[in-house]
């Protein structure tokens, strides 16, 4: 009798199964229809490395010490400084990052001593070629300004 | 049936190659079966095919820059293994965590082991044949993600834990999105357990299927869910207790027959003491510092060595870290859960189908790039 | 007789025209409709963008696929590789020939049409075993013998099933067997059958527990891992066709064909109720798809011959005693 | 080895562009996870974001029957030449998208003295769409889908079954 | 008695009073460390097999002077960690153990492809985790960018 009882548990177990899929049926969808409708981004949303704006100075205050440099795991990050004479502070002039070798560790961001860097909030990168990666963020920095 | 199973005469053996590119192994492992028409005569799994070099990384930079590694190589507890190496650096270093900290590494861990069980139902029973769990389970971890992604800022490969300490402090939102997690996934039960575990096909493909003996395991060392699924209840969060988790009181599931059955049942109850921890620690949350400030910048711990094990989602995890002094690890050799439980797999194998193959496989639940580094 | 002769042959074109387009079409609309409904299921949208809620998707679809290179294995046995799609799809479409879709609309009558439609369906099955043999692909190879061995065990519980039917109407012609049931349908007097009927016709049509043969997960994509292009596209299209002729079938055999539930007809024509029924059963047979896992290889040959066939015998037995003492 | 494209002789604008734009509407996309990046493919493909809207949802297993490879992940030196196998075996008219910086420059796996990885897809496959983040987002990923429908059909405003301008990334 | 009050014991007759150090609050993680010649190697760990002790990892450490080989084995007790450690020169092979506990087997072809120490005995050295036609041992000091290659004593002193 124990083949009877399995076959009716067993169907039974069966139309509950597919009581659960079809209340789900009936239930609001979870989609996000992403073109149309975005996501609100989380406040600590790393994207790739960006330049913090100072209010007073009205641009960034990076002095091209090479910490960051120096502290990227991937190599990631070159970045060029200028002295206008012997005892000025040095300012950067080129900052080049290779988004494309970027872990998103933070250690740059935090090793900074002007803390200068911020994570930006691009989450839709999509380029062509891999040589589109690399970003230069003074141009970024000036492109946002205007 | 695989007891009596005895090794045939046959002429030609019909060897099939679960190929490196295959639906449900779960990234790339090739696994090689000889075939006598559909039973398994003999399996061998080949890897590498996911080998990055973490160990050759480790020895050419500092303990800081090894960082994002550590949450690369099992991606789906990327946290779990954060929060490991900064602890192993830690005691070694001897850099002192403020409490507040240490809860918050707790939280964040525990959500991350249950997105990773999570993921694991899903792909388990897409193995299966059954595609919908995988899409409810998908949906869950989505929660997980946006709080984690809240406070850490990334959705899969944490760098969260800094020595010292964590990155950024928790904030009433992120709490209150926790607890209505924990509710939501807590009335969801319901339905999984009607759609998934009371199926009879799927407990037809499950039990008696795989099945791990005690002994077995001790052989293969294999550990987590999987060995506490054939009844031995080793977990370190209990045997070495490290960070705060003997403040907080939680069972470990355990099996009886070590079947695929069992190690399901083990991890769906792992998912709850999961939960347990969390409330627990939000409830103990104390106030403070989220990151020691005076934490050295560049870590230098005193030569010698340190073995540090902790509770991966997929079992014993280890940083075994041999320093000479100097900021660089002379020598970092992480000891891997899935590598123990993918081994046990040639004896398991041995006389099953190659559907109960599968099912065996996914109920294992292996990462290969962290079987590889 | 040349004027008998001549309607005759035009009933045979004009049926051949709409068969080949409403299967088409129908197909076109049961894929569109499959990825809806598991969408949904899912708590997801399915096709969207691709027209007004996607209902151009799989006109798209069928444009790519045949628009894609058609790759012949270099060690695959070709001619037979080439055929077999040709002849998967063939004996479907014969099977719309003796479809009872309203009081008259038939193609051709016969008076052995449920035998007919059981002959060419398992004409598709040697096409199966012909595609996976002939792509000399080791996945492709498993998937079709399992294919077979499938297709034969779930054959007989259904034709016991189909026999307890035509017992009580003491004809195997489809008019005849939708006519006995304008009052009462014969699920309510066989419901046995009738569930033993919708599961095999699944399994027929390798559709969700029992789709062994294409397990995505253990063998790829089964017998048809070799194909691509347009001859992928076949085969897709046969397994929908199936999918719609073997609910038709149940329509006309357990759910009344063209009656309206319990003889009331509430002004509807025949046709109406045919196909609202027939897209209920496929709505069904895609809801049981998108819930259960896949039944394992030797649990399914137990379930056909220790579960299947011997209900299905008893059923009849049954049938044949409570018809002798009537 | 970068394989040449065969151009067909003769070319129908008309053929050609209702072919392109179907194909552009249909990309089946090959299971083909490698690293931490394929959870994000698969991410993309669930129920939150969802490829299915843009008829990118079917992933087909076998590559005979699919048409865009997502190469997801870390390429070791062990799997490339399987990666050129997969991608030999795909009918022709076929695309890859690069997903993640280890698929389009090694990311942070690349040193001087890596001896265990490929740097980049694109030594081994022709790459037509990279998606850089460590993971993408599942939206990088659809912003990547929608570029290369663009790439197929040839600019955006020739995919008139689509009513919606594409946002984000540098468009 | 505990397994791990077992295994200490027969270590403990087994070696000279020296090579064996105890640390009951396992500070490093270990309980009980012991220096065990390459010959011994495999008595040593009969006796963690039939002390029911199960094999974690085996690590190999590339110094200028020799290699070293370290065994971990815990046992499903808390604290319970036993480390085995083996000196082998650059040109020596230990003995397999994966007769002893199966689960050496891959370790060893793991050790084998990264550092080319042989291992005597061993069913199949085929390469595990390298591509098979690697010729290179990658975790070797002497190959690719490292920072420092020190000798032995210059770290356990």
């Amino acid at each position: 009798m124990s083949y009877w009882k399995e076959i009716i548990e067993g169907g039974w177990s069966l139309v509950e199964g597919m009581r659960v899929t079809v209340r789900r049926l009936v239930r609001p969808v979870v989609t996000v229809q992403y073109p149309r409708k975005q996501l609100t981004l989380s406040p600590a949303y790393r994207g790739h490395i960006e330049f913090k704006v100072f209010p007073e100075i009205g641009t960034h205050r990076c002095i091209a010490c090479g910490t960051c440099q120096r502290t990227c795991p991937s190599g990631v990050i070159k970045v060029q400084g200028v002295k206008d004479h012997a005892r000025a502070p040095k300012v950067a002039t080129h900052y080049m990052i290779d988004f494309t070798r970027c872990s998103l560790c933070g250690l740059c961001v935090e090793c900074c001593p002007t803390q200068t860097l911020k994570y930006s909030t691009e989450y839709q990168l999509e380029e062509e070629s891999r040589w589109d990666g690399v970003y230069d963020l003074m141009a970024r920095l000036e492109e946002r300004r205007t | 049936m695989a007891e009596q199973f005895q090794e045939p005469v046959v002429e030609q053996i019909y060897t099939l190659n679960l190929g490196p590119q295959h639906p449900s192994t779960h990234g790339v492992l090739r696994v090689l079966l000889d075939l006598d028409g559909e039973f398994i005569i003999k399996a061998d799994p080949v890897i590498g095919y996911g080998h990055r070099g973490h160990e050759k990384m480790a020895e050419n930079r500092t303990y800081k820059q090894f960082m994002p590694n550590s949450s690369r190589m099992d991606y789906l507890s990327g946290l779990l293994y954060n929060h490991g190496f900064v602890l192993a650096v830690e005691r070694f270093a001897g850099v002192e965590v403020p409490e507040r900290a240490k809860y918050i590494r707790v939280i964040c861990a525990e959500l991350n082991r249950i997105s990773s069980h999570l993921l694991w139902f899903g792909t388990y029973i897409m193995d299966l044949g059954g595609f919908t769990p995988f899409l409810y389970c998908f949906d869950d971890r989505e929660n997980i993600l946006d709080i984690l992604d809240r406070v850490t800022g990334s959705r899969l490969t944490y760098s969260y834990c800094r020595f010292g300490g964590v990155n950024r402090d928790l904030d009433g939102e992120f709490i209150s999105m926790t607890r209505a997690f924990i509710e939501r996934l807590r009335s969801r039960w319901t339905d999984y357990h009607n759609l998934v575990t009371k199926n009879v096909i799927f407990i037809h493909r499950t039990r008696d299927v795989g099945v791990i003996t005690p002994e077995l395991a001790r052989q293969y060392g294999v550990v987590g869910p999987n060995l506490r699924a054939c009844g031995i209840p080793f977990d370190v969060r209990k045997s070495e207790p490290y960070e705060v988790y003997d403040r907080f009181d939680f069972v470990i599931p355990t099996g009886t027959k070590g079947d695929a059955l069992d190690r399901y049942n083990v991890r769906l109850e792992e998912m709850e003491q999961s939960c347990r921890i969390i409330e627990q620690a939000l409830d103990q949350l104390p106030e403070g510092p989220h990151i020691n400030e005076v934490a050295p910048f560049k870590v230098k711990p005193p030569r010698g060595e340190i073995y540090f094990a902790f509770e991966s989602a997929r079992g014993l995890t280890a940083y075994y870290l041999v320093s000479d002094g100097s900021p660089y690890p002379y020598r970092c050799h992480i000891r891997v859960p899935s590598f123990g439980n993918l081994q046990v797999l040639t004896e398991v194998f041995r006389g099953t189908l190659v559907a109960d193959a599968i099912s065996i496989l996914g109920s294992i639940d292996v990462v290969i790039p962290e079987i590889d580094r | 007789m040349g004027s008998e002769m001549a309607s005759d042959w035009i009933r045979i074109i004009v049926g051949l025209i709409i068969v080949l387009a409403f299967s088409q079409l129908n197909a076109l609309f049961l894929v569109w409709l499959e990825r809806k409904v598991a969408g949904h299921i899912q708590l997801r949208y399915g096709p969207m963008e691709v027209g007004p809620h996607g209902i151009l998707q799989t006109i798209a679809d069928g444009i790519k696929l045949v628009g894609k290179e058609l790759i012949t294995p270099l060690s695959a046995d070709w001619k037979l590789f080439v055929i077999a799609p040709v002849l998967v799809f063939m004996p479907v479409l014969v099977a719309f020939l003796v479809l009872p879709f309203d009081e008259n609309l038939v193609i051709r009558d016969m008076n052995l049409g449920v035998l007919l439609i059981f002959a060419f369906s398992t004409l598709s099955v040697l096409a199966i075993l012909a595609g996976g043999w002939a792509a000399n692909n080791k996945y492709a190879l498993l998937g079709a013998i399992r294919s077979v061995a499938q297709n034969v065990a779930y054959e007989i519980p259904l034709l016991l099933a189909v026999l307890s039917v035509a017992l009580m109407t003491q004809s195997l012609r489809f008019s005849e067997i939708v006519a006995a049931q304008c009052r009462v349908w014969f699920i309510f007097l066989q419901p046995v059958a009738g569930l033993i009927f919708l599961i095999c016709a699944t399994a027929e049509t390798n559709r969700a527990p029992f789709d062994i043969p294409e397990a995505e997960s253990e063998l790829i994509a089964g017998f048809h891992t070799e194909y691509s292009g347009m001859r992928f596209g076949l085969f897709f299209l046969a397994e929908y066709t199936n999918m719609f002729i073997v609910s038709a079938v149940a329509t006309a055999l357990f759910f009344g064909g063209w009656h309206g539930p319990f003889g009331f007809s509430f002004g509807l024509p025949g046709i109406v109720w045919f196909l609202l029924k027939v897209y209920i059963l496929l709505f069904v047979i895609m809801w049981v798809r998108w819930t259960f896992p896949r039944v394992r290889f030797d649990q399914l040959m137990n379930f056909s011959w220790k579960v299947m066939l011997p209900l299905s015998l008893l059923n009849l037995i049954v049938t044949a005693a409570v018809l002798k003492f009537i | 080895m970068e394989s040449q494209r065969v151009e067909p002789v003769i070319k129908f604008a008309l053929l050609e562009d209702i072919l392109n734009l179907a194909r552009a509407n249909s990309l089946w996309p090959m299971t083909f996870g490698l690293a931490c990046c394929a959870i994000e493919m698969m991410a993309a493909g669930a129920s939150r974001f969802d490829l299915d809207r843009f008829g990118a949802g079917v992933f087909r297993p076998s590559p005979r029957q699919s048409d865009v490879m997502i190469v997801a992940g870390t390429i070791s030196k062990k799997m490339a030449p399987a990666i050129q196998m997969l991608w030999e075996q795909m009918p022709n008219p076929k695309w890859c998208i690069a997903m993640g910086n280890c698929a389009i420059s090694g990311g942070p796996f690349e040193y001087d003295g890596q001896y265990a990885i490929v740097p980049g897809a694109h030594l081994i496959v022709p790459v037509d769409i990279t998606v850089p983040g460590c993971p993408p987002r599942p939206e990088g990923l659809i912003q990547g889908i929608l570029a290369l429908e663009d790439k197929i059909t040839g600019g955006e405003h020739r995919n008139y079954l689509r009513r919606f301008r594409r946002m984000g990334g540098r468009g | 008695m505990s397994n791990r009050e077992t295994i200490t014991q027969k270590l403990q007759a087994m070696l000279p009073a020296d090579d064996v150090c105890r640390d009951e609050s396992c500070q490093a993680g270990v309980l009980f460390s012991a220096q065990v010649p390459l010959a011994k190697l495999r008595d040593a760990m009969k006796e963690c097999d039939t002390a029911g002790y199960y094999l974690e990892s085996i690590t190999a450490l590339d110094f200028e002077d020799t290699f070293e080989l370290v065994y971990h084995l815990n046992c499903y007790e808390p604290r319970a960690r036993v480390a085995v450690r083996v000196l082998c020169g650059h040109d020596q092979s230990p003995a397999t153990v994966s007769d002893i506990f199966p689960s050496a087997l891959w370790q060893e072809r793991e050790v084998h492809d990264f550092f080319g120490i042989e291992f005597v005995g061993s069913p199949d050295m085929r390469p595990l985790l390298m591509p098979e036609d690697a010729d290179c041992y990658p975790l070797r000091k002497t190959f690719g960018k490292v920072y420092a290659y020190h000798k032995r004593d210059e770290i356990y002193g």
